[in-house]
């Protein structure tokens, strides 16, 4: 194997791979908004069962689930620009290709993330829900002051988990020619017949990538578990049961129902690299 | 004055409130007992609407409603006329002790965040725990929850309050300390419907007790009546362990 | 209809035409260890642009090999340069340049310490033949199996340049299609003995593809500046350049 | 631009066909995924000593590598080292004699591996403790108490979780013309090569795609209410 | 007869046991008493080695254990002698009524298929609930979840049993159940730990009541030294809301 795996290379390819990071995480970030937005609406044509609406968003998220994201990019590429054409006469053949990158998956992005977010409403319990109503709070008032501050929570795990998981799904937008991490080690291997090593410098910035994530989600979560800004800290010993889970395997998503929706999407979904 | 009548629920095949009746008094202390699946909670349930009896009317002052057909906005205008104190508490998580006070305040409109965070500041000095204001749910014990669960109903300055055994789920100190809130709540003249399992608490505090069986409403009349005379034979099956208590002690 | 769509004038009359190519295909059109988009097609378009441009600004369109052609198709390309080799179907979807690009004279690969060197597709027979799925290779190797069932398996993938060389010395397969420029780059990138047969088992040339809806103009103009620059020896130089020898086709 | 029917039926034709080489690669990758993800998972929930670490931090690892440097390296991996190690094993078989599906199935059953000890892990997290402790307490060994209580309970929880694992197998196999392996998505690409329609064929394998992953679905939904009749509350 | 001696336990620095001895004769009933926190179910707990305490001895019949240095066998053989009974029932979820009674005694070879089966039956028509044999833990009420805790664990024949508040999560009829069921075993001879809330039941069927307090047993005595002359402040405190009631009622 060594005729195919040059050391010095990695170290050539390295820097390279890292100058267009921030095309990647850029993808990562727009996906992952337009994800949250658009999954969280999705989310809730589903749970509050509009009709109509629901069986359309149930029909989305099944194509997006069930469908290569290489053919969704295609069809996003290829399809929105005669869509906008022909129905409100925009023309956007002038775009960057990028916004195409963005809005697939956004879409993408948005399918899985309402699973998630489906999932951890729907894990919250109903007394919270019991007792906004009991307070007379309207149903906007239920989601925007109860429900989504909860939710975060449950699901963070699980966007940790789907936003590593996007971070290498990001390759496909170099079969339009956007050059992303992956795209870049695509690029390097093409030009230097050695793939192996551009690669391996991606791994390293992914696995890096992947463990500042996990620590920040963690992060967040912790912050976000009503319990983190104690006052004083000797109370919080208190109720430690309630507090501390007893065994150390901590690092599973709190809720397992919500938690493992997501587990499975790590799986990459690459489809035809 | 609150006038119920005849109250209908059925999930599914299973009727579980089969037309129940009954009248409160302004500043009334109404205690419901009745055995486990007698429909209780699901009668205060569809009082506050958490439920959506099949059928029934609601008559609360100058609201009149009935449960089938009447508007949403018509519903919201009554619901915040009542409240309800949860068996399980069921504080918001994401909110400390003050906000789980201010904030229901202020979203039904009831004040401003400056009279809210002061009427919070009041009521939860009144109920004990003015050191524990900024702590999150998970930080207080049962009791101190259940109490801020009250201050919360307190706060909306309902109607009616409903309380859906409020003490259940608490070790017998704290019992002592929420019943003796109770106790002040109702000497300062609310009116409050009360589900409890707390026989003797009742046998105080009620000044009507009511007695459910399988969703209707079996007898009903003051502590007295149906604690030492009660005329059905299921009342005092019910209430013998608690009588023979009485007795024994 | 959608073909003039992507077009656009600007204020001095120059017109843009956007050129789809490969970013990934190695002598011909690919990014560079820069960053930069290189390769012997690129930069015969690239003068080829040079020429024209009092008329057009060429820009690149870049993507993987298929989506090159589906660009052209939808209209997002009025020109697409990848080493296309002239066959039925494409032709009756685009239209052709007329001025041959590289000669695509293809070699039998193999690895001569596995055995011998294959000179003919007869001698295959039994053997297993790696071609990457969807590339002239492959078709042209499906052709003859049509004629010749039962010649030789084919194996079908995706590989990548260690992997197919990796396959002809491990002996995974017995031999691959390839043109010599290909198989220069393979024992020089990996110092590997590989061989090619003595003669071509296929030859043909590759030209540019227009979208069929294409101005005829731009067409015109686009053909008559390639024939210069093949005239005055521009061709050859880049041939030299990327892929070590003269592989300009004569006509 | 013009779609060609014609084109994504002729796709489909000619991939359909090889349904049998993306369902086999996906299920095994599945199995593989499921026997050492419980095997993962049971040594991180018990906590048992340098294994859980170990297995945690190549969780980690193997969540951020790209599935294809994966398939490239086993590939080269195995082309170049095989061999060597046939002979000196004594092993008669070599390298061009393996079918390179194992390849593939072996690459994505170490994906299979990562998410099947994570979903494992989830799923037993969801098992009250308080399940644990009665089994504990009534003098139960570990092995009694994994097999009559905490699999029970927790192959419900993570039959849709798997169902949606096998789901990204399938789509991730795609990757496997990597190591020479033709799958309905490469059958597709040929197709497509065929007449330059590789839009069409695009769509045609996508239609594939999406049938099977509805099938799944409603497989393992019917699965997990097979599973949890007892767990739900009959309405007396 | 059962010896336990310093029983210390801490989580993290917290020390919630402090040193707990307790004495238990054979067929005897001990009734631990105690505010929420004073360590009560981690006692429990390390009695029966679902926590492992930090310090202490345990002598049961010919089983003797110290919690630190015993064998995993020895301990296994001492964790099959006890038996617990949970606050929140803790059933098999995956397991009917009957299994959940018969699966424990064939996974500890205590009986084979036939005659775990058998003797299930047997205790299943003891508490009460021969027709509901095939059903899920899902499916029952609470006080029948808790009736077949009970039988699971007396069909392991132990020579001590453990009980948690078991009928603190009961509505009073099932708690009547329950309670019942307890006196007939206690009755029968048992050897049993009780942590209860129910003052008047532990009155009853103790024969001797422990007052834990901060991790320790601050005092002992028969269910008259203790309720009606209890030595420490703390204890008298601690009944004061029971004792009132005795008198008051
Ligand atoms: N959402 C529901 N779906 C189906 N049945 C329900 C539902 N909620 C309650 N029930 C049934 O309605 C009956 C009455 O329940 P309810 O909770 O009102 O009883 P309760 O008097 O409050 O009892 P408890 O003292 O145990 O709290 C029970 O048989 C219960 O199983
Ligand atoms: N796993 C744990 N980690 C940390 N602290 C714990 C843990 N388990 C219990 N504690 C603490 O130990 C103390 C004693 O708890 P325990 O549950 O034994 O009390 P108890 O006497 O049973 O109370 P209650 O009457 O409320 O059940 C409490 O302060 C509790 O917070
Ligand atoms: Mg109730
Ligand atoms: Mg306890």
């Amino acid at each position: 194997m060594s005729a195919y795996f040059n050391w010095s290379l990695v170290g050539k390819d390295f820097p390279r791979l890292v100058a267009v990071l921030p095309v990647t995480l850029m993808i990562v970030l727009i996906a992952t908004i337009i994800g949250l937005l658009l999954g969280s609406l999705i989310a809730f044509l589903r749970i509050e069962r509009i009709p109509v609406l629901s069986q359309i968003a149930a029909v989305f998220v099944s194509f997006v689930r069930g469908t290569p994201i290489l053919v969704q990019l295609y069809i996003v590429y290829y399809g929105v620009p005669i869509l906008l054409q022909s129905t409100l006469h925009i023309d956007i053949s002038g775009w960057n290709k990028v916004m195409f990158v963005y809005i697939a998956y956004g879409l993408n992005t948005a399918a899985f993330q309402s699973e998630t977010i489906r999932a951890s409403i729907q894990s919250i319990p109903r007394t919270q829900t019991d007792a906004c109503i009991a307070c007379g709070l309207t149903k906007r008032q239920t989601y925007m002051k109860v429900i989504f501050p909860q939710m975060i929570r449950v699901a963070m795990p699980s966007f940790g988990t789907t936003t590593i998981a996007l971070l290498q799904d990001t390759s496909l937008a170099f079969t339009i020619g956007v050059v992303d991490v992956v795209g870049r080690a695509r690029a390097l291997g093409a030009a230097t017949f050695h793939t192996m090593e551009a690669y391996a410098g991606a791994a390293v910035i992914f696995v890096a990538l992947s463990f500042i994530l996990e620590r920040v989600f963690a992060a967040i979560e912790r912050n976000m578990s009503f319990t983190a800004h104690t006052p004083h800290i000797a109370l919080r010993l208190k109720m430690p049961s309630l507090l501390l889970p007893r065994r150390a395997n901590t690092a599973t998503p709190t809720t397992p129902a919500a938690g493992l929706q997501i587990v499975a999407q790590n799986a990459a979904t690459v489809a035809g690299a | 004055m609150m006038k119920i009548r005849g109250i209908r629920k059925a999930f599914g095949k299973q009727h579980v409130l089969n037309g129940v009746d009954m009248d409160v008094d302004d500043g009334e202390v109404v205690v419901i007992l009745g055995s486990s699946g007698s429909g209780k909670t699901t009668f205060l349930r569809c009082l506050n609407f958490l439920e959506k009896a099949d059928a029934g009317h609601i008559d609360l002052d100058d609201s009149h409603i009935d449960v089938k057909s009447s508007s949403k906005k018509d519903v919201l205008d009554y619901q915040r006329k009542t409240a309800m104190v949860f068996q399980n508490y069921a504080l918001f998580n994401n909110k400390t002790a003050l906000e789980n006070i201010a904030m229901p305040m202020i979203a039904t409109g009831k004040a401003d965040k400056a009279q809210a965070d002061r009427r919070a500041e009041e009521l939860i000095d009144k109920v004990g725990l003015s050191e524990r204001k900024d702590f999150y749910p998970s930080q207080l014990s049962g009791g101190q929850q259940q109490r801020i669960g009250i201050a919360r109903a307190l706060a909306l300055d309902p109607k009616v309050t409903l309380f859906d055994e409020p003490t259940s789920a608490l070790d017998p100190e704290l019992v002592g300390q929420v019943l003796g809130l109770l106790r002040d709540i109702a000497n300062a003249g609310a009116t409050m419907i009360l589900v409890t399992h707390e026989m003797k608490f009742a046998y105080e505090i009620a000044d009507k007790v009511v007695f459910m069986d399988k969703g209707v409403v079996l007898e009903q009349g003051t502590p007295q009546d149906i604690f030492e005379h009660p005329k059905h034979q299921r009342t005092r099956e019910f209430l013998s362990r608690f009588t023979s208590q009485l007795e024994n002690a | 209809a959608c073909g003039g769509s992507a077009s656009a004038t600007n204020g001095s009359g120059v017109q843009e035409i956007k050129i789809a190519t490969g970013n990934d295909g190695k002598p011909f059109c690919y990014m560079n260890e820069a960053g930069d988009l290189d390769g012997y097609d690129v930069a015969v378009i690239k003068a080829v642009g040079d020429k024209l441009s009092k008329y057009y600004k060429f820009t690149f369109e870049t993507s993987d090999f298929p989506t090159t052609l589906s660009n052209l198709s939808s209209g997002k390309a009025q020109i697409a340069a990848y080493e296309y080799e002239i066959n039925a179907e494409r032709k009756a979807k685009f239209v052709y340049g007329t001025v041959g690009m590289t000669k695509w004279d293809t070699l039998i690969v193999s690895d001569p310490k596995n055995g011998k060197v294959y000179q003919t597709f007869d001698e295959l027979k039994g053997k297993k033949v790696y071609v990457t799925t969807a590339t002239n290779q492959a078709a042209m190797a499906e052709a003859y199996l049509k004629k010749n069932p039962n010649a030789f398996t084919l194996v079908y993938g995706t590989y990548t340049n260690e992997q197919i060389v990796q396959g002809l010395t491990s002996g995974a397969y017995d031999a691959t299609l390839a043109p010599q420029y290909s198989l220069d780059l393979w024992n020089d990138s990996f110092k590997k003995g590989l061989e090619g047969s003595k003669k071509a088992v296929n030859k043909s040339s590759s030209y540019i593809l227009f979208n069929k809806s294409a101005d005829k103009t731009l067409m015109k103009r686009v053909n008559t500046a390639m024939k210069q620059l093949k005239d005055d020896g521009t061709f050859e130089k880049l041939s030299q350049q990327y892929y070590g020898a003269d592989y300009v086709p004569e006509d | 631009m013009d779609f060609n029917f014609q084109a994504m039926i002729q796709a489909i034709i000619s991939s359909v066909r090889y349904l049998g080489t993306t369902l086999e690669i996906s299920f095994v990758a599945l199995v593989i995924g499921i026997v050492l993800g419980l095997a993962i998972a049971l040594l991180r929930y018990y906590n048992v000593v340098v294994l859980s670490p170990v297995f945690q931090v190549l969780t980690t690892v193997f969540k951020g590598v790209p599935v294809v440097l994966i398939f490239l390296a086993l590939y080269l991996f195995f082309s170049t080292g095989f061999d060597p190690m046939a002979k000196s094993m004594g092993w008669s078989i070599r390298f061009k004699q393996i079918n390179p599906i194992w390849i593939a199935i072996i690459c994505l059953g170490l994906m299979a591996v990562v998410n099947g000890t994570e979903i494992f892990r989830g799923a037993f997290s969801s098992v009250r403790k308080g399940q644990l402790d009665a089994a504990q307490s009534i003098g139960m060994t570990r092995m009694q108490t994994i097999r009559r209580v905490l699999l029970p309970q927790a192959v419900p929880v993570a039959v849709p979780v798997f169902g949606n694992l096998l789901i990204n197998l399938i789509k991730a196999s795609a990757l496997c013309s990597m190591v020479g392996v033709v799958d309905i998505f490469s059958a597709a690409t040929i197709s497509g090569q065929q007449s330059y329609t590789f839009l069409e064929a695009y769509v045609g394998v996508a239609l594939i795609y999406w049938a099977v992953v509805a099938l799944i679905e409603q497989a393992s939904r019917l699965l997990e209410r097979g599973l949890t009749v007892h767990m739900r509350r009959a309405v007396a």
